[in-house]
């Protein structure tokens, strides 16, 4: 099977976007950077009233277990899901060809599937001073009462469109557009070195 | 020892000594030092000339509403002009130089305006500079020959040009409570909240918290004020709930109690750690805001009060309680009011000779009059400072007898000898951030100043503020303030005790005192009480009109200093209360912001880059790229030594003579599911798309609600309910947008998801008679001969083991195919087309020959469906279903979209064999001298390879009826002129028998 | 009254300022007059002068809600162009400006235009040919436009930064020469002196709350200092339209009304002597004589009457004025003000007579307010001396939206927020 | 300013896109009627107190909200998704489909 490329490679980037420690790491290394390259990200849209046979579709098929509310998601490590629109939901899978998986789970009756496994790229940030960093960039509250693990948002920096779920107590996974990926995790970047960051 | 350091006291470290400059000479002071306390403490007085007489200024305050001692700080080329000298904390190798002089601040040629003072009066160059009404200087031509040397006299300090190295960052903060200002009242204030398991955020703009208790010589708990305020923000850096930020001034309050501050990360260091920001600008989103900003002292205007050496009473106060310096040696001190008394015992403890009290006021309480005593001061009670002697430097002040009743004064002059006076005209609450919040002050007559409003925001005010003066207040009404913000209703921390300075807050209502001379109310921009007197006389009595006629209050301090006195001089010349002349609305910033900290992280990054997944390729292989919107595309591929026309015409060429192929991954797509998805773009295009076939693309037309031309692409339909549309490259979100709108606000009944997955594919167009047999030679799992794909067909097959989906269809009028693939797999895709086309001589081209081709095929894009435009206009019309009502199908044809003389589509050819521009006009008749009567403008032109002609598209007036006729290309702007022929829009194979091969 | 002058500015110097007298008067409102203008801003002004200069019409009122000039005449960017896109614009401000050029003895008060030069930065081939295309147009109106290359804009503008590095690279641009910016605050005070002059009672402190009708045709007004009659009542209120003709009971408009903000620097040294735009934002500055960098960009792009802005516009001038000149990033930002734009449905303005009898509207104004302030007013009062339009106010109709005869620069249709 | 999205909360003013005056009524999409069409398209009340207009939380969930916010304090007193939204819901029932 011929392999993904990913927007972050080949690499012409310049050096401290690269595997390593970076910025002010001499003082400590606060947060972690990495792409987690999923081989399935969809989305999964339910018609008005037909959301609980959705969220169920997705634990059947990823057997996780959607919380009620807004936002609401969970992950297992492998898998991962969270609400980030009315009715709308992503789900991630390590593994690629989750889109067959669900195709006869949602039904035209239910929703709808869109494969965005190629159109998204996932980038991790993890550390203590995870929450500091993204504030940096999105206006939104990362202190973990208002943000609580396994949820999701949805959100912005400037022209780049994000969703964000928080996938540990100091570590979020961001989705991004694949075209504004290499832009964004050059800010990322740029954001750590204050903090000291690697690169795995 | 320099001369006027005290030997103790103060909360500089005495042991470890900085170096720094001031105008090149070498100077030292100690670390805690501002740039304004270390050169006072070496005895400078000159700090600084003012804006319009250039008049020998020292330092008036000891902090951010300074508006004389104004210097500029450089590192290396990097400058920062206007920076008040009271607010620089010193460090080794600091460079400051003075401003707005020359050749030196010391001798000053402009001081010369200082002769013209009468001339130069409020508003004076409003009625002189005309200049005469004829001849060679008639019109502007005489102003602006004056505007230039008044340009050159003006302005402060000088900007750089050199780039900024620093960086500059962004903070997002929420809290429950955000307190402003960390005196008495906001420490008090913070605890009381943070007690309550609140989240805090205390602010403070000095780079110690503590405010005035670190000056006052209060006792509180037993303790002098200061180790009480150390211990208290101590004991706040336990709580994890709680987030101290000194250096950090809230300047901006907005809308839904987001406030704005600027934090001065590292401007006290050296140099800042590696990654770290200058400055750093927080947005902070607070549930409430406890203002705890304190108050303002006011000076009083009198002849010559701006003279070195004169300064406000608390300044000098801090300056000896703080840092270890006194302002004089012989200290003279003019009040209105009791605070000032309190500043007299605090120098006469530090070292400094008071040699007299001088107060309006008649009648002294007993307390003043020990104080006084105590500070072994001559009172001249019922007395006033009419004039002061020196130079650069005071010498020694003028008083006389003064009737606070009528502002009469009587009796002989007396002269008193001081290197100091202190003016106190007692003090203003500092409500400017309530101001912005907004509602309207309110005067409080026994204060003699404005209090806050009434909050129309989520906000307590709490001590100085409110004009609650005294520290006792303050402190009780801090822990109150913090104990509702929190909405907490535990029992608080128990009230300090405090043993405050006995003293009357409310002044004597005494502000100017009318004697000769130029008495200064706004000190930066030499506005006098006379200034304030002429605006009245010319009828600028509205506080704005004071404002803006006479520039009061627009300096960097932006009044801070001179609000009140001015007010108060139009009010008695009006014969009016104050409140009747009003007040101005306080706007953002509270005080001055830098623009880099508010371009934040995008300060040398302004927009994200959007790349295609072949970006890299592109540029390896020779691509020039392109901006397109946040995109990048290759323009050309150029060879070495070819002209961009040399190379899009090779491009263009070999395309229709062989093969060619460009990156079409920009095309915005978007997903357009449901049951009923065919419906919606039956309403959303101008042509049916219920009736396409499964497997099948077609080009659609939309329009705006307003019936004008708004956007075109296909859109292919890849099930039932499933369609994938494509747009303009620059429209995408817009388009996105319009879909969004209409399903979710006028048909919300319409089972429809629209998503963009403009990043989930890649696509390559490949065009040319070559280009079936290029794809047959790499494509697996599908034939792509006629009858599988037709034209509008689409397929599904394998390029070197990657699946793809294949559309024929054509916007280079060849014989084309869009290969669309997943993203990842992009460059992969792209590189196997490559390959397979090398025996066929496929050539990749960019945007230029792709614009060629279209300009040939007469395809319209965005030059042409500008948002003027109408489908009629571009010859669309045949796409204009009458079976179904669409999107602007009611509005389309209206009398003015229908109308004779529209701009319409039609193709040039130049006669003369030379280029057409783009942005050409175009003309029945020649006139290059005076080029008048424009019929029309070029959209798009180029090389025709294809006809071997110039040729353009353009729109205009009446085209349709003018094909075959000649006209001109008229360009006087580049000097274009010549002879061309209107013809159908349609140049090349306009029976498409090529594409549909 | 005293004409203005050098002598007459020494001899009052040698009296001590003694004996200048108001620039205009305060009379109380009259209980009639010929014509009623609302709005003592720059437009309501300036009709007033020109009706009196132009048509001999004197016994008129100008009635303003708060104190005079305190809309956008004193709230704006001070810019001063005529280099638009479409002829029916062109051709109005291109009168405008050439009122303008003379405008400070036609008042006999120094307006302070300063024809520096406007300068519209390109920053691609495509850009600097839509570029090509205005200036072209201009060009076959008479009005004069050049195109400067990248090397020219360097030695005009040394502190921009011109480096092909430039996320977005400066290509060329399209300058007006006789283009500028004059004193927004001496422009009202020198119309409302004039006017004066001229016998026009200037009412400040005066709010409209009501119309006088007789059936349809409007005979006066109600105010908070009365009633005052006339036959012709004249409107030029920028923002407040829609709340003024509501008081004649017109509930709608094709007029939204934004916030727009203005930013102003600290004073400097000379650094920048023509107003210059940016290509791939909405970003716009000056110098004022004081020395001030007077700036601003987009509107905050949603109704208020609240003339306060909000943060994300803030941010963004900011950054794209940072990505002309990133030596301004220890420059220190001073004051920021909103003002309340009549954003039309196309950008373009109404000078029209009606909507009904006796009634005559100024508004929709959008950005283009100040600089049109002497054609504005002059287009006007000759639209109310005559009842009926100036050939170059002609197009600047109520009703061109619904017959489609807009008159749209930018081509964004009815969305305001973004003409 | 922040508006609080009934899905993502309260958020800051910039990941909202302005879609204008909400009391506009959409003639049904067969309607011949311009002069109904033109007060749609073109004519506002433009009020200065509460504002009834609909915005698009753009940068977030996507969704378009109903909002009635003081054009002259720009407090907001209500948000709400457009759709589920009762006026419009009836108005397109009455109308069928199309």
């Amino acid at each position: 099977m011929v392999e993904r490329q990913s927007p972050l490679e080949p690499a012409p980037l310049e050096l401290e976007l690269r595997t390593g420690s970076h910025g002010d790491f001499e003082h400590g290394i606060e947060v972690i950077l990495s792409e987690t390259r999923p081989g399935s990200i969809l989305q999964l849209a339910a018609w008005p009233g037909r959301e609980k046979e959705l969220i169920a579709g997705i634990r059947t098929v990823t057997g996780l277990a959607l919380p009620d509310g807004a936002g609401a998601g969970s992950t297992d490590g492998a898998r991962s899901a969270f609400g980030f629109a009315p009715g709308k939901f992503t789900v991630v899978d390590e593994a690629e060809g989750l889109a067959s998986a669900f195709a006869n789970v949602v039904t035209p009756a239910i929703g709808t599937v869109t494969d965005l496994s190629h159109g998204r790229t996932a980038i991790r940030i993890a550390g203590p001073k995870a929450e500091w960093v993204l504030a940096k960039f999105f206006a939104i509250d990362f202190a973990l009462p208002a943000f609580p693990v396994g949820a999701g948002r949805s959100t912005m920096h400037h022209d780049v469109f994000a969703q964000i779920q928080r996938t540990g107590a100091d570590q979020f996974d961001i989705y991004v557009f694949r075209s504004f990926a290499r832009s964004f995790w050059k800010a990322l970047c740029h954001a750590g070195e204050e903090v000291g960051y690697e690169v795995q | 020892m320099s001369p006027r350091r005290t030997d103790a006291g103060g909360r500089i470290d005495r042991l470890r000594t900085i170096r720094f400059t001031f105008d090149g000479t070498p100077y030292t002071g100690h670390a805690g030092d501002t740039l304004a306390s270390a050169l006072l403490a070496n005895g400078v007085t000159l700090f600084g000339r003012s804006f319009k007489y250039h008049r020998p200024r020292g330092v008036l305050t000891s902090g951010v509403e300074e508006p004389n001692a104004l210097v500029t700080v450089l590192r290396g080329e990097v400058r920062e002009p206007n920076i008040a000298a009271t607010m620089v904390e010193i460090y080794d190798g600091l460079t400051a130089v003075s401003q707005n002089r020359f050749p030196s601040l010391a001798w000053d040629i402009s001081a010369a305006n200082q002769l013209g003072g009468k001339l130069l009066s409020a508003g004076f160059y409003y009625k002189t500079f005309m200049g005469p009404a004829i001849g060679p200087l008639k019109n502007t031509r005489f102003w602006m020959f004056c505007e230039h040397f008044i340009r050159r006299a003006a302005g402060l300090g000088r900007a750089g040009t050199a780039a900024d190295t620093a960086r500059y960052e962004r903070m997002n903060a929420f809290c429950d409570v955000l307190v402003v200002g960390s005196g008495p009242a906001g420490l008090m204030a913070a605890r009381a909240a943070a007690d309550q398991g609140a989240r805090v955020i205390l602010s403070e703009l000095e780079p110690h918290f503590g405010g005035s208790a670190n000056w006052s010589g209060e006792t509180i708990d037993g303790m002098p004020a200061a180790d009480w305020a150390a211990r208290a923000a101590g004991q706040l850096e336990g709580y994890d709930n709680v987030r101290l930020l000194p250096r950090t001034t809230v300047w901006g309050y907005y809308d839904g109690n987001t406030l704005a501050a600027l934090e001065r990360v590292t401007d006290h260091k050296e140099r800042p750690g590696k990654g770290e920001p200058r400055h750093r600008y927080w947005i902070i989103r607070a549930k409430s805001v406890v203002l705890a900003t304190g108050s303002l002292e006011r000076p009083l205007v009198f002849p010559g009060n701006d003279r070195p050496g004169v300064m406000l009473a608390h300044a000098a106060e801090r300056y000896a309680n703080e840092y270890g310096v006194l302002a004089g040696n012989r200290i003279a001190l003019f009040t209105n009011n009791d605070s000032a008394y309190r500043s007299a015992l605090a120098l006469k403890k530090a070292g400094a000779a008071i040699v007299a009290i001088v107060d309006v006021r008649p009648e002294l309480s007993s307390e003043m009059r020990e104080f006084a005593d105590e500070a072994e001061a001559k009172i001249l009670s019922g007395h006033a400072v009419v004039a002061t002697e020196g130079g650069k430097a005071l010498s020694g002040v003028k008083v006389q007898r003064f009737d606070m009743a009528n502002g009469a004064l009587a009796g002989d002059t007396r002269s008193i000898q001081a290197d100091c006076l202190l003016m106190s005209a007692g003090w203003s609450p500092t409500i400017h951030l309530a101001s912005q919040a907004g509602a309207k002050a309110e005067w409080n007559e026994a204060l003699q100043a404005f209090l806050p409003p009434k909050a129309t925001q989520r906000w307590i005010g709490a001590g100085a503020f409110t004009g609650s003066f005294s520290t006792a207040e303050a402190i009780a009404e801090g822990r109150a303030a913090g104990l509702s913000a929190a909405g907490g209703t535990g029992t608080p921390a128990a009230l300090p005790v405090v043993e405050a300075v006995p003293g009357d807050p409310d002044p004597a209502p005494v502000f100017e005192i009318r004697a000769d001379g130029e008495s200064f109310v706004d000190f930066q921009h030499d506005v006098t009480a006379e200034d304030v007197r002429l605006a009245h006389r010319e009828g600028f009595i509205s506080v704005e009109h004071l404002k803006r006629y006479t520039t009061l209050g627009m300096a960097t301090d932006q009044g801070k200093s001179s609000n009140i006195a001015g007010l108060a001089i139009m009010a008695e010349a009006l014969g009016k209360p104050i409140p009747e002349v009003g007040t101005t609305r306080f706007r953002p910033p509270f005080s001055a912001v830098s623009i880099g900290s508010l371009a934040a992280e995008r300060f040398g990054d302004l927009r994200p880059e959007r790349l295609t997944p072949m970006h890299d390729w592109h540029v390896a292989n020779g691509a020039t790229m392109y901006s397109a919107g946040l995109w990048y595309r290759p323009m050309i591929y150029g060879l070495s030594g070819e002209t961009i026309e040399q190379a899009y015409v090779r491009e263009a060429r070999t395309t229709r003579e062989s093969a060619g192929i460009v990156d079409v991954s920009t095309l915005g797509k978007i997903a357009v599911q449901g049951p009923d998805a065919a419906e919606f773009l039956d309403r959303v295009y101008t042509n049916m798309f219920s009736t396409l076939a499964v497997g099948k693309a077609r080009y659609g037309l939309m329009l705006r609600e307003d019936g004008l031309a708004f956007d075109d692409g296909t859109t292919w339909r890849l099930g039932e309910q499933d369609f994938l549309m494509t747009t303009t490259t620059a429209n995408a979100g817009k388009v996105m947008q319009h879909l969004e709108y209409f399903l979710d606000v006028i048909w919300p009944e319409l089972k429809v998801h629209v998503t963009s997955v403009t990043d989930e594919w890649a696509g390559a167009a490949i065009g040319g008679p070559k280009a079936r047999a290029i794809l047959a030679a790499c494509v697996t799992g599908t034939a792509v001969d006629n009858a599988t794909l037709p034209f509008m067909g689409i397929v599904h097959g394998k390029i070197s083991g990657v699946p793809v989906m294949i559309c024929r269809l054509s916007f280079s009028g060849e014989m084309a195919f869009e290969v669309y693939s997943g993203a990842g797999y992009g460059t992969h895709v792209w590189e196997a087309l490559i390959e397979a086309g090398k025996p066929f001589g496929l050539v990749t081209y960019g945007l230029e020959a792709l614009g060629t081709m279209r300009i040939e095929k007469g395809h319209v894009t965005g030059a042409e469906i500008d948002g003027r435009t109408t489908a009629r206009d571009l010859h669309l019309d045949w796409m204009l279903s009458k079976k179904k009502p669409f999107i602007g199908s009611a509005m389309m044809d209206r009398e003015g979209l229908i109308a004779p003389g529209r701009l319409e589509l039609v193709g040039l050819i130049s006669l003369d064999n030379q280029p057409l521009n783009g942005g050409g006009h175009i003309v029945e008749a020649l006139d290059e001298a005076n080029p008048h009567d424009s019929i029309g403008h070029i959209t798009a032109c180029c090389y025709s390879p294809a006809l071997g002609k110039y040729i353009a598209l353009a729109l205009v007036k009446d085209g349709k009826v003018r094909r075959g006729t000649r006209a001109h290309i008229s360009d006087p702007l580049r000097n274009r002129f010549g002879p061309l022929e209107i013809v159908s829009n349609h140049f090349f194979d306009p029976d498409g028998s090529r594409m549909h091969g | 009254m005293a004409e203005y002058s050098a002598f007459s500015l020494l001899k009052n110097a040698l009296t001590g300022n003694k004996d200048w007298k108001p620039a205009w008067r305060k009379p109380d409102p009259k209980a009639s007059y010929d014509v009623i203008i609302i709005g003592g801003g720059g437009h309501g002004l300036s009709t007033a002068y020109y009706l009196a200069k132009e048509h001999g019409i004197t016994n008129v009122a100008v009635l303003e809600k708060g104190w005079l000039g305190s809309g956008n005449v004193g709230r704006n960017t001070t810019a001063v162009r005529s280099n638009y896109l479409l002829p029916a614009n062109t051709r109005f401000y291109e009168h405008s400006m050439k009122l303008w050029e003379n405008l400070s003895h036609d008042l006999n008060y120094n307006v302070m235009f300063s024809q520096r030069g406007c300068l519209n930065l390109a920053h691609t081939p495509a850009q600097l040919d839509d570029f090509a295309r205005r200036g072209n147009a201009m060009r076959h109106l008479g009005v004069d436009a050049e195109l400067m290359t990248t090397a020219e804009i360097a030695r005009l503008v040394p502190a921009l930064d011109v480096s092909a590095t430039a996320r977005f690279p400066i290509v060329g641009g399209l300058m007006q020469r006789r283009a500028g910016t004059a004193r927004h605050d001496a422009v009202a005070w020198g119309y409302a002196r004039g006017a004066d002059r001229r016998g026009v009672d200037i009412i400040e402190n005066c709010e409209v709350t009501g119309f006088l009708r007789d059936g349809d045709r409007i005979t006066g007004v109600t105010t908070s200092r009365g009633e005052v009659r006339a036959r012709k009542v004249a409107v030029a209120v920028a923002g407040s339209t829609g709340q003024v003709v509501r008081l004649a009971g017109i509930d709608t408009m094709p007029i939204e009304s934004h916030v727009l903000q203005a930013f102003v620097t600290e004073s400097l040294k000379p650094f920048i002597n023509t107003v210059l735009t940016f290509g791939m934002g909405h970003f716009y500055m000056s110098q004022s004589d004081k020395g001030g960098l007077v700036y601003g960009g987009d509107l905050d792009g949603y109704n208020s009457y609240a003339q306060r802005g909000s943060l994300p516009v803030v941010d963004e001038v900011m950054s794209e004025m940072l990505a002309l000149f990133p030596g301004l990033a220890r420059v220190r930002m001073l004051r920021n003000w909103g003002g309340v734009c009549d954003m039309s449905m196309d950008g373009s303005p109404i000078i029209a007579t009606g909507p009904l009898p006796g009634m005559y509207l100024n508004c929709g104004w959008c950005y283009g307010g100040f600089k049109a302030t002497p054609a504005s007013g002059w287009c006007f009062a000759w639209t109310i001396a005559k009842d009926e339009p100036h050939d170059i106010n002609a197009p600047f109709t109520l009703d061109r939206f619904h017959r489609g005869l807009v008159i749209d620069d930018k081509g964004q249709g009815a969305t305001p927020r973004l003409h | 300013m922040l508006i609080t999205c009934p899905y993502c909360g309260p958020r800051d003013v910039i990941e909202f896109t302005y879609q204008g005056d909400g009391n506009r009524e959409r003639p049904q999409p067969a309607s011949q009627d311009l002069d109904a069409w033109n007060a749609y398209v073109y004519d506002r009340l433009n009020p200065a107190g509460d504002h009834n207009e609909i915005w698009q939380h753009s940068g977030g969930c996507r969704a378009h909200l109903r909002v009635v916010r003081n054009t002259l304090t720009h407090e907001i007193s209500s948000v709400a998704f457009t759709r589920g939204d009762h006026k419009v819901a009836a108005r397109h029932k009455a109308e069928g489909k199309l």
